[in-house]
């Protein structure tokens, strides 16, 4: 059983470097990432009914630097709002793949959280943070754009205090989420983007990332490596 | 012996050999060396390109009365330094591995032709640019004909033999054209040679001014493709083997307007044509030629646009481009004929350097279908360098040296107060940024084929003449002034004022030109921007290609994701009606009336007694020569005629 | 003819035929039973002679107690502006993974997609229908879904893991001897 | 030497300072958008909070080196490009290329943004650089026909030729009110805003060209995006509004000019490629031609 009330992400904070202007530069990243929140709305369900109010004059998201993006290349943020069916969770999963990191997930409505009113669907995925490591839940049955407005100024506190790592779980941690992936679209799973290549890239392996499910996937799975440009007469 | 006298005998004794050899391996080095050596001859020449005085032939022929004689002047410098150097990097490209597949694939023979081809169209070219008269223009003229027709018809394809025989009428019909001209020439002013035509001019009418420029246009302008005569071209070209379509794209079409210079600008000089006002209208005979220039620039251009065929696409390019030299030429003031002239060089360098491109990605994956292409920048890097610096370099934007012929002509535009000849140059201008990012975007961009997965970058023999152009394209375009001396050589010699140039370009109070500068700025442009990009982001990681945005789809090599087909849909929704093919149309339409007319004489000539014809054409036979004995055998047969036009145009 | 023409001939020629059961509930609602075997030839006559052109919808009804499926078939006729259901039943067959019928695709058309929807959702096997790939349930490997015998929340509970929210406010009025009051009945988990 | 120092700096300073204005550029636009939208829009730093948290970003994908390179050349480009705008005190090498050399110029970053763009390998972006490029030949000619107009008006290809002429008698705005009207006209798809943004139309190809673009990538869009509108805003002054003779004039003339625009496109749905291109080649050219008629 996961708990909620704290989300169990065991993301280690990057290290602290020990140059001064260094760590003053992180600070002003980390301040400006807290200011400038680009979302990719993955309407699943009713609550991106919700979205619209938050964004337009009402409650005006954008005077808080947060402003809806279109692909997941370009966004920050990914708002899963309702239930997430088996079908869509795959998609879901491709969509924050391919979120470039720091990447933070917001699930909204009771659905993301346990099901909701879909807690007897064999289709619904339940809990969206055994797939993917989730920063903050807002839960109603629909929240109320100013709950998800709170949301987002959680988000943003965290992100300002340095403790929006949950993104850094996922790669550290793989094998944890491939697995509960696995374990519900069969062994043949795979996505196209290849995360242990990224996580190895970018130095946020431990062991953790490997595993019995990382294996299972080596042992299917479609090669990822790039086309490397290449002069070979 | 002048040096002339040892380029022409050599490059026709080279002809000779390699004629005789077409069929052994060495035929390929011969070449090189014919063309290296030919080019040391060109240098040793090289005083024309500054101005020097005309180089004669010792080698002269008493035809009629008239004295035929061969020399160089500048301008001629200048043409045959491109088409031999050209020939050079050509014979490069075409001697390594794309000799090997292309005898597999074909012959031994069939190779040894394309040599022998290329070798002719070289020697017969530099025939005609030696030319120092009407008459040996015109046995030039015929020569360049007939080694183009060679050499297209040695692709045995069916679309490739009816280009080639749909070429070989517009030249006849050119060549007639032009007989008549000269013989009108002859019958005017009594002389064939240059410089007394030129004396004789004054003493013309417009009206037989402008006969002759028609009929002068007409001939030089099917050769160099100017609308309405631009149909034949892109096929006939673009469907010659590789090499020879790198060849005869880059400069085979220029001769006609190296003989167009010669005779309307040289011998008739453009003030004089200028001064023909066509009546009922604004114009003069300059506007009209501008025009037609204008115009060339636009039509192949969009037709270029629509083409699904990289080969085509480049050929159509090549007739539109043909519109902007005309254009500059036809402007009469010093900047403008050089931005012309010098477009012939800059085009054949890009030109050459994009079909070479072209032809190595057909070397590779064995198509140049824009539907069957796409992605192979990972596997062919400098073939896509090579492509998209000649790109820019067609496309006319800095830094490359396409920019500064076309920015010559748009000054000279500019300063002439000419409006809508201006539009229509930037109209032929953007249409063909549009099409060459189709092009390197289809071959080079986008998703690669699974089936090009294994595509290797082109054999080093065709990669290092394409890097020489790409090399010539950059460095020419930082630093015009080197052409712009020979251009402005050129200038000279056909009786225009030269450019003021340095080596930069040129000074102008009212806003000048300085590549250098340009240049430089751009480059530290660059470098700020790849400062920005490097220093100031994190590291970032390369993906394959199936890790894309697809709205959440999972992408596999079974479904293409990949946009070509259809490239401007939304652009070829508005002016896609306005192709109306009502070129083509007419064509047909000449093409139905002369064989309904010969159907309609074979018919008559079936039903009615052969006795009878034959007696009634040597009756008519007698009767001309009787009546052309009792006239003056000068001015007889012409003079009649233009007499009866003179009356028949109001002054 | 007329709407209640054509409902008087269609009793008529209904009530001539054998086997088969008909009852009108209203103006424009029929509804058939006939045994499976004689259902295609029903059909056949309802959209060649009856003007029943149009099938609405194939809906399926698991009976486990009856060890049946009874398949519904709706067909709507545009001039009696009349709905037609045909009920039949087949065996169930649960010692075999498919119950089998035969598909009406060669009657109407559209029946493909029903079919193949019910396939998917009952696990009848149609024959000669033309398409039986997975429709809607393209990532599903479990048994027919909505077939009665299949306990969702016993593989919801087999599948999924459940999130605990027992947050500290909660705690506090646990502690008070209040919070969520839950009927030992009602507890599912 | 003082000319190299002088030049040096010029260099330096000239892109930076096209950078400050066009940051506040954006954010005017982006309070002009929420102000009409009655939002309170976005607060002061925002463009700069924007493209440090991008180019802050700790992972990129990159699709392979034509990609980076065609953000090189997209910044690198416009970089160039301001050193040839003459602004107040500094005229870069605005003698050495001219109003024709600029705006050739300036299709270098979009040149270089196309092959980036065409590298990613989506078909959206492919799209939206074909659609761009149909813009682009929509509204250069209205555009050009300006250009002509105006250079033939001066009877100098110049830049800093034609200030100093306006700036002795009259603004150009006052002489060719049709060609300044056209050219406005232009300005708007030359910015890419609304009715004229077909090539980004977020819903339809995912923003086009920006579909694959993420962190610094992204991040050096915005930063091109800046210079863009500073581009647009001084060019126009200076060829209508008579440049500026101090920085507080210069600032005032480029910021309204940049306002109009952004305005407009607001309060606007959005054309089809078609529509735009006929549109662009009915209006404006019209007017600009009547407008080169009085001039010549």
């Amino acid at each position: 059983m996961s708990k909620i009330g704290n989300i169990p992400v065991n993301a280690q904070a990057g290290k602290k470097r020990t140059n001064p202007l260094a760590g003053v530069f992180d600070e002003l990243v980390q301040f400006c990432q807290s200011r400038s929140m680009f979302m990719l709305h993955y309407c699943t369900g009713c609550g991106a009914i919700e979205l619209p109010p938050a964004m337009t004059s009402r409650f005006d998201m954008e005077r808080l630097g947060i402003q809806p993006m279109v692909t997941p290349r370009q966004a920050d943020i990914l708002l899963v709002t309702g239930y997430v069916s088996v079908k869509t969770l795959k998609r879901v999963i491709l969509t924050y793949e391919q979120m470039q990191s720091p990447k933070y997930v917001i699930g909204i409505c009771s659905c993301t959280v346990n099901g909701g009113m879909y807690w007897q669907s064999y289709a619904t995925a339940k809990v969206l943070n055994e797939y993917l490591p989730v920063d903050v839940y807002i839960a109603g049955c629909m929240p109320r754009p100013e709950a998800v407005i709170e949301g987002m100024r959680r988000l943003m506190r965290n992100i300002e205090e340095g403790k929006g790592h949950a993104w850094k779980d996922y790669f550290q941690r793989y094998d944890y989420y491939l697995g509960n992936q696995q374990h519900l679209f069969g062994d043949d799973w795979q996505t196209p983007t290849d995360i242990i290549g990224e996580a190895r890239h970018y130095g946020l392996e431990t062991e953790q990332t490997y595993g019995e499910h990382t294996r299972i996937l080596e042992q299917h799975q479609q090669p990822l490596e790039p086309h490397k440009m290449r002069i070979k007469f | 012996m002048s040096v002339l006298d040892d380029l022409l005998l050599f490059t026709a004794l080279a002809s000779v050999a390699i004629i005789v050899v077409r069929r052994f391996a060495s035929v390929s080095k011969l070449s090189v060396i014919v063309y290296a050596l030919a080019t040391v001859l060109l240098v040793k020449m090289s005083a024309l390109g500054y101005g020097g005085e005309p180089i004669y032939s010792s080698f002269t022929l008493n035809v009629l009365g008239q004295n035929l004689y061969w020399r160089f002047d500048s301008l001629s410098w200048f043409f045959a330094l491109i088409t031999v150097v050209i020939a050079l990097f050509t014979s490069v490209f075409m001697s390594g591995a794309w000799a090997e597949k292309y005898c597999q694939e074909h012959s031994t023979e069939a190779y040894g032709l394309l040599q022998a081809a290329l070798v002719l169209n070289v020697l017969s070219m530099l025939v005609l640019l030696a030319s120092g008269d009407l008459l040996s223009l015109f046995i030039g003229w015929e020569l360049v004909s007939w080694a183009s027709f060679m050499m297209m018809f040695l692709n045995q394809d069916k679309v490739a033999r009816k280009a080639a025989i749909k070429y070989i009428v517009y030249a006849m019909a050119a060549a007639m054209s032009i007989l008549m001209a000269i013989a009108m020439t002859y019958s005017m002013t009594g002389s064939l040679d240059y410089v007394q035509i030129m004396q004789a001019v004054a003493h013309l009418s417009n009206t037989q001014i402008a006969l002759l420029v028609t009929l002068y246009g007409v001939g030089f302008g099917i050769k160099m493709g100017v609308i309405p005569f631009h149909l034949w071209q892109a096929a006939a070209y673009a469907e010659t083997p590789g090499p020879g379509a790198v060849f005869m794209g880059a400069i085979s079409a220029r001769m006609g307007l190296y003989a167009l210079i010669v005779i309307v600008v040289q011998i008739f000089s453009l003030t004089r044509v200028a001064a023909i006002e066509i009546p009922y209208t604004f114009l003069n005979m300059q506007n009209i030629l501008a025009w037609v220039g204008a115009l060339t620039t636009i039509i192949p251009t969009y037709i270029a646009l629509k083409q699904n065929d990289a080969r085509y696409l480049l050929a159509w390019h090549g007739v539109g481009q043909g519109g902007y030299m005309l254009l500059g030429v036809m402007i009469a003031d010093s900047i403008g004929t050089a931005g012309g002239i010098m477009h012939v060089f800059n085009y054949a360098t890009y030109q050459a350097a994009l079909f070479m491109a072209v032809t190595a990605v057909m070397f590779r994956t064995g198509t140049s279908n824009f539907s069957k292409l796409g992605g192979l920048v990972t596997q062919m890097p400098l073939t896509f360098m090579v492509m998209v610096v000649s790109i820019i370099g067609l496309a006319g934007i800095p830094p490359m040296n396409g920019f500064v012929s076309k920015w010559l002509v748009y000054r000279a535009l500019l300063l002439d107060g000419e409006p809508l000849l201006f539009v229509a140059a930037v109209i032929g201008t953007l249409g063909t940024i549009l099409s060459v990012y189709k092009l390197v975007h289809n071959t080079f961009l986008g998703q690669l084929r699974l089936e090009h997965q294994d595509v290797k970058e082109a054999p080093l023999s065709m990669l290092l003449p394409m890097l020489g152009l790409v090399l010539i394209i950059f460095g020419t375009g930082v630093m015009p002034g080197v052409v712009l001396d020979w251009v402005a050589a050129a200038q000279n010699a056909v009786g225009i004022a030269p450019i003021t140039h340095n080596l930069g370009g040129i000074e102008l109070a009212q806003g000048g030109l300085d590549m250098i500068w340009v240049t430089g700025v751009m480059f530290y442009g660059f470098a700020v921007g790849a400062i920005v990009f490097y220093f100031l982001g994190g590291k970032s990681k390369h993906i394959h290609q199936f890790d894309n945005y697809a709205g959440g789809h999972f992408l596999t090599s079974k479904v293409r994701y990949h946009y070509s087909n259809h490239f401007y849909a939304g652009l070829m929704h508005l002016i896609g009606g306005w192709y109306k093919d009502f070129f083509k149309k007419l064509e047909q339409a000449l093409v139905s009336l002369v064989s309904f007319l010969s159907q309609l004489s074979e018919n008559f000539y079936r039903s009615a007694q052969p006795a009878v014809l034959v007696a009634a054409v040597a009756f008519i036979a007698l009767w001309f020569i009787m009546s052309s004995f009792s006239m003056p055998a000068d001015t007889g047969t012409v003079a009649p005629i233009t007499q009866g036009i003179q009356g028949g145009l109001p002054k | 003819m007329n709407c209640e023409e054509i409902n008087l001939w269609l009793d008529t020629l209904l009530a001539e035929i054998e086997e088969i059961e008909v009852t009108r509930k209203s103006e424009r609602r029929v509804r058939v039973d006939v045994p499976a075997s004689s259902l295609p030839a029903l059909l056949e006559l309802l959209k060649g002679k009856a003007s029943y052109v149009h099938l609405s919808a194939i809906s399926c009804v698991d009976w486990p107690d009856d060890e049946e499926f009874e398949l519904v078939y709706h067909c709507w006729s545009y001039e009696a502006k009349s709905l037609l259901s045909a009920h039949t039943r087949i065996p169930r067959n649960s010692a075999q993974e498919f119950a089998h019928y035969v598909s009406v695709y060669d009657i109407y058309k559209p029946a493909a997609f029903f079919e193949r929807d019910i396939y998917e959702m009952y696990g009848i096997y149609f024959e000669s229908s033309p398409y039986m790939e997975k429709f809607i349930l393209t990532e599903w490997n479990g048994p027919p879904p909505m077939r009665k015998d299949f306990d969702a929340e016993q593989y919801v509970n087999d599948t999924f893991n459940w999130a605990d929210y027992h947050p500290q406010w909660l705690q506090e009025l646990e502690e008070d001897g209040g919070g969520i009051a839950v009927r030992p009945e009602d507890i599912r988990l | 030497m003082s000319t190299i120092t002088e030049l040096l700096t010029e260099l330096f300073l000239m892109p930076l300072i096209a950078f400050m204005v066009g940051l506040a550029m954006v954010l005017m636009l982006r309070k002009i958008g929420a102000r009409l939208q009655r939002r309170v829009g976005p607060p002061l730093l925002q463009p700069i909070f924007d493209i440090v948290k991008l180019y802050g970003k700790d992972t990129q994908v990159s699709h392979g080196l034509i990609h980076d390179i065609g953000l090189v050349m997209a910044v690198g480009g416009y970089v160039a490009a301001e050193i040839f705008l003459p602004v107040p005190g500094m005229d870069g090498i605005a003698d050495k290329g001219g109003i024709i050399t600029l705006s050739y110029v300036m299709m270098v970053p979009s040149l270089g943004l196309a092959l980036g763009v065409g590298q990613c390998a989506n078909p959206n972006g492919s799209i939206g650089i074909s659609r761009a490029l149909t813009a682009m030949l929509a509204y250069d000619i209205p555009f050009i026909i300006v250009v002509f107009g105006v250079a033939a008006h001066y009877q100098s290809t110049s830049l800093v030729g034609m200030i100093e002429y306006q700036q002795a008698h009259q603004w150009g705005i006052f002489e060719m009110p049709l060609l300044a009207a056209a050219g406005l006209f232009a300005l708007q798809g030359m910015m890419g805003k609304q009715p004229f943004e077909i090539y980004v139309a977020p819903a339809e190809i995912a923003t086009g060209p920006m579909v694959e673009m993420s962190g610094k990538y992204m991040g050096g869009l915005f930063v091109m995006q800046t210079f863009q509108l500073y581009t647009a805003g001084v060019l126009y002054t200076s060829l209508f509004l008579g440049g500026g003779s101090n920085w507080f004039e210069f600032l005032l003339k480029i910021f309204v000019v940049v306002a109009i625009p952004m305005s407009v496109a607001f309060v606007f749905p959005r054309y089809r490629t078609e529509d735009m291109v006929r549109i662009m080649w009915k209006w404006p050219v019209m007017a600009a031609l009547i407008g080169i008629a009085f001039v010549l």
